[in-house]
């Protein structure tokens, strides 16, 4: 295991960070509350909140529809917070944002709508064995419909997605979706060759971008992704939305996923006409505190800086796999690749034969806030050959001190449960 | 009232009540609808080009508040006449001025394209619309209309 | 036009709630705003900011998947909304609560997972003309698909539902969607009545209960529904969540709608098996604040009453048509029924030939805020024979006061345009 | 850690690491699933009720966590040999104890259903998991999957 000993850089100052989350400076139980539960969601500082109480007590009105100046400003303001979504992953159009509940959501649109008008029976999906559950269901959904085969990208001994067959998988596939980033073994994918090899075979790219846009930058065109997804909970923002990004040209020509107003041209009796985009995607009324919210949780992040954001969390992950191992010892076992650069914060953990459910109810006593369970990952699990783990996520607010405390909390629960 | 004046020209006022050119063409002219769809404002035009590529006639029909049927109605005074290559030059020259605050909801990318020296005569009355940035739709659906309309007719 | 001459009741303090809502205090050009938009979204009190606020700074986590005690607490305050919101609807369980992005949404999940299980080309659906597109696009759009018809019931000359032929409208339709209040003319449509002929005729019920559910009481047992809709940001909640209610029966009978985690009981790579209502329908990372704000609206609308609340917008909306009709005289045209206990607070208005736009733009001037369009509802429109109409519409923060500014702001808007 | 300890109490560590009654029973057994889809758990239940209606043999397998399984196991002790009859009430009983604190997820209608008078031996040591809302489901996982098992095989 290789990895720097420095764990913050000097423009990284997470005690100043930790002080723009109020719950982070919460004591349970006399002790300081270790947050280590990001990658299921993230907590939010103050100037997102802020964000959205100003919108509320200044300016919040429905959007698009009014002329007086309150509803403008609301318009602005939601529209405002698409472009900068457009800005922080690279997209060359704030009308290919769209935004939804979450990131599943999103997948569930791509696949009724570009799905249905795509796909047809004999057809190929290929997944990977890593996917979330919000990047499998959806498809098998339409596959039980529609009739479609869907195949799977197997991952190799350390947890890296294994290509070595990947052309011949790809061979006749119309979709590839896959994560960038895995929420249980923090495996990064190689996104760009992965586009490139379905846009060699003829295949449109969807990326499950939830545990990778929080955590680093993000280029849609460098990626040479069709479209891609992320959960604004995970990155700063609030709950209740989503963003989907997609290319224009697929966008334009996809019919309506949701229908109601908001996303029409038309309505008479006989039927509708459907709006461009966005506006086609997004029917009823949007999350529209939830989206300033997300532009406020954008500026945070850009203050800090993604190229730092994710030095610091290959810096904390190095010092998290080799003080856990240490500390604990070989009863430990922590999933995913070895090699931190490898990886994004998450570290899926095993205490013997003590299950993660009891482990986290242990480390719930030390303030230690840790995820047990199948994270939604259920082919993977099985793949793993486990029922269960203990997920530790790390995020720009956690310091070496969490670390410590974690490892110090697994020594309790291991002598707790006598191992 | 001052910022409504600036809006409200006599002008558009005058467009609005006595619009140029309303009516329908009989096929073969080219028929060609457009929706506001926030405010439920539709246009109808109606176009003529000849052999010559001369937009010779135009008519305009839908309803719409006065903004979008005094544009309308300008409009339709400003291309008739013309011949296609022209009637875009006018296009692209009224887009730019609506463009000069941007139209807020577009492209962070996208920038004004520069703005031809077109002389756009009565249109000018417009400009006090970019001030109300919601109000530039209204403006600018008739124009979009008329861009596909050319479009079809000259397919 | 009758109506009482009391403008509010005893224990309905207007002032005192207004200083409950930050926004109402805003200054705009030196007047006092006039806010007249809360048919297409509400403002919302302190106190659902301050519940949104408090769970993000002491007890937010992702809900359902954690075992520690912050997750233990969001989870809690999650469902906790889900009791309170059935409650409030007079629901007979709380998993018959499912919480989406808005009342759209909650439509689409019926056309989805009702509608495709349920209906086959040849069968009809029945509709009003008064329907918001949201009640309309999504039935169109699954139409197109399967190819069964759509029948639409009339209104009469005072915007009340002509029922007249409703038997032979109903005749063979497996499914009835209809609002229980026009938001463009305010029409009260009798629930109870519509359900019962319903249910004679062996349609299934869909009550679109977004203009009625924040004005009124409700008891969805009562009333004979199968299933409701509305939404949480006109009802003093915050934007981002919609409820759906349905009778548990038909929710457990009904296939998933969005796939993901969250929604099921295993995954494998054959396939998946859905968990139970609610969790079924709630596919990925549900609005978890957002909820939260919506029971702390539930709790600041029952502090007041629904009765209450009623009572006065039926005093404040006879003291408007009558104001109005005094005022500005006969260029005023307001749509809908005369007599103010047959509708709700919503005033659409005409003045002369002066679009609707413009009305709005004068009436910005004067700080008044009125919606102009077609209110997502355009095959009503077009029954109305009119383009758009500038639309007041009034809620428990709304006085005499507003109304008197309104009216004043119309006879301004009518010398401006020399009418 | 005296709320671990009232959690984690000796009898049920004991049936965690020593689970009684594990493993498959052949066809034509009934053999019945459940999920608890939060944390993953998994359980297997194959029941042989006989045709005096008595629940002849019973066997557990699958996956969880300690409350999970020590509950699965102590059930499977708890029942076997009984009647059909005789389990429900043992079942009743069981539910009776976890939701004296309510299944803080449940219905606003529903009311505790009235404690029977059922002796519930070791199960007892599972009281204390009602401190412990979020793990319930853990314990009443098997149980659930019980009264499926019995209902399919009686049917
Ligand atoms: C009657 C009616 N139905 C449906 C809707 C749609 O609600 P939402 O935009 O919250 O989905 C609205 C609000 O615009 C409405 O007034
Ligand atoms: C990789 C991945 N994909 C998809 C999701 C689903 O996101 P959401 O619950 O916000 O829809 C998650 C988060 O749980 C995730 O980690």
């Amino acid at each position: 295991m290789k990895g720097s000993i420095m764990t913050s850089s000097p423009t990284f100052d997470i005690a100043k960070i930790r002080k723009d989350f109020p719950i982070l400076s919460q004591i349970q139980d006399g002790k300081r509350l270790v947050y280590l539960d990001s990658g299921a969601s993230s907590q939010r500082p103050t100037s997102v909140l802020d964000a959205m109480d100003h919108l509320y007590t200044h300016s919040y009105a429905n959007v698009h529809r009014g002329v007086y100046q309150v509803a403008e400003r609301a318009t602005n303001a939601y529209e405002d917070a698409r472009s900068k979504v457009a800005k922080f992953i690279g997209a060359p159009s704030a009308n290919e944002i769209i935004f939804t509940k979450n990131a599943t959501e999103a997948i569930n649109l791509v696949a009724h709508s570009w799905g249905r008008a795509n796909l047809q029976s004999g057809d190929a999906v290929v997944l990977t064995i890593m996917e979330h559950h919000a990047n499998i269901v959806p498809w098998q959904m339409l596959a039980a419909e529609i009739g479609f085969e869907i195949r799977w990208v197997a991952i190799d001994e350390d947890g890296m997605l294994d290509t070595s067959n990947l052309d011949v998988l790809l061979d006749g596939a119309k979709m590839f979706a896959f994560t960038a980033m895995s929420n249980v073994l923090g495996t990064l994918t190689d996104t760009k060759a992965l586009c490139a090899a379905a846009q060699k075979a003829g295949a449109v790219t969807l990326i499950d971008a939830c545990q990778s846009v929080p955590h680093m930058p993000t280029d849609v065109v460098d990626m040479g992704a069709d479209f891609i997804v992320f959960s604004g909970h995970k990155m700063l923002g609030p709950s209740g939305i989503g963003v989907l990004w997609g290319r224009a040209e697929l966008l334009d020509a996809m019919p309506p996923f949701l229908g109601g107003g908001g996303m029409i041209l038309n309505v008479t009796k006989d039927g509708f006409t459907p709006d461009g985009v966005p506006g086609k995607f997004e029917a009823g009324t949007p999350p529209i505190a939830e989206a300033v919210g997300l532009g406020a949780a954008v500026d945070y992040l850009n203050e800090l800086g993604m190229e730092a954001v994710r030095e610091h969390e290959v810096s904390l992950t190095a010092y998290a796999l080799r003080t856990l191992t240490e500390t604990v010892g070989e009863t430990l076992t922590i999933y995913g690749p070895s090699e931190p650069a490898a990886r994004g914060g998450v570290l899926s953990l095993e205490l013997a034969d003590v299950h993660a459910h009891d482990i986290s109810q242990v480390l719930d006593e030390h303030a230690v806030c840790v995820r047990p369970g199948h994270h939604c990952a259920k082919p993977l699990m099985r793949h793993l050959g486990v029922n269960a783990t203990a997920r530790a996520s790390l995020y720009i607010y956690n310091d070496t001190d969490d670390i410590d405390a974690l490892a110090e909390a697994l020594v309790q629960a291991r002598d707790f449960f006598s191992i | 009232m001052s910022g409504l004046e600036e809006l409200y020209k006599e002008i558009i006022i005058d467009h609005y009540r006595s619009p140029r050119n309303k009516g329908e063409l009989p096929p073969p002219a080219t028929r060609t609808e457009g929706f506001n769809p926030l405010c439920g404002d539709e246009i109808v035009i109606y176009i003529d080009v000849d052999s010559n590529g001369v937009l010779s006639d135009i008519k305009i029909g839908g309803q719409g508040c006065s903004i979008s049927q005094s544009s309308a109605s300008m409009m339709s005074a400003a291309v008739k006449g013309k011949t296609v290559a022209e009637a875009q030059e006018i296009i692209g020259g009224f887009k730019a001025m609506m463009s000069v605050h941007g139209d807020a909801l577009g492209d962070p990318a996208s920038e004004a394209t520069a703005e031809p020296e077109v002389d756009l005569g009565d249109l000018e009355a417009l400009k006090g619309v970019v001030k109300f940035p919601v109000r530039i739709k209204c403006a600018t659906l008739s124009w979009n209309t008329l861009t596909q309309a050319i479009d079809e007719a000259t397919a």
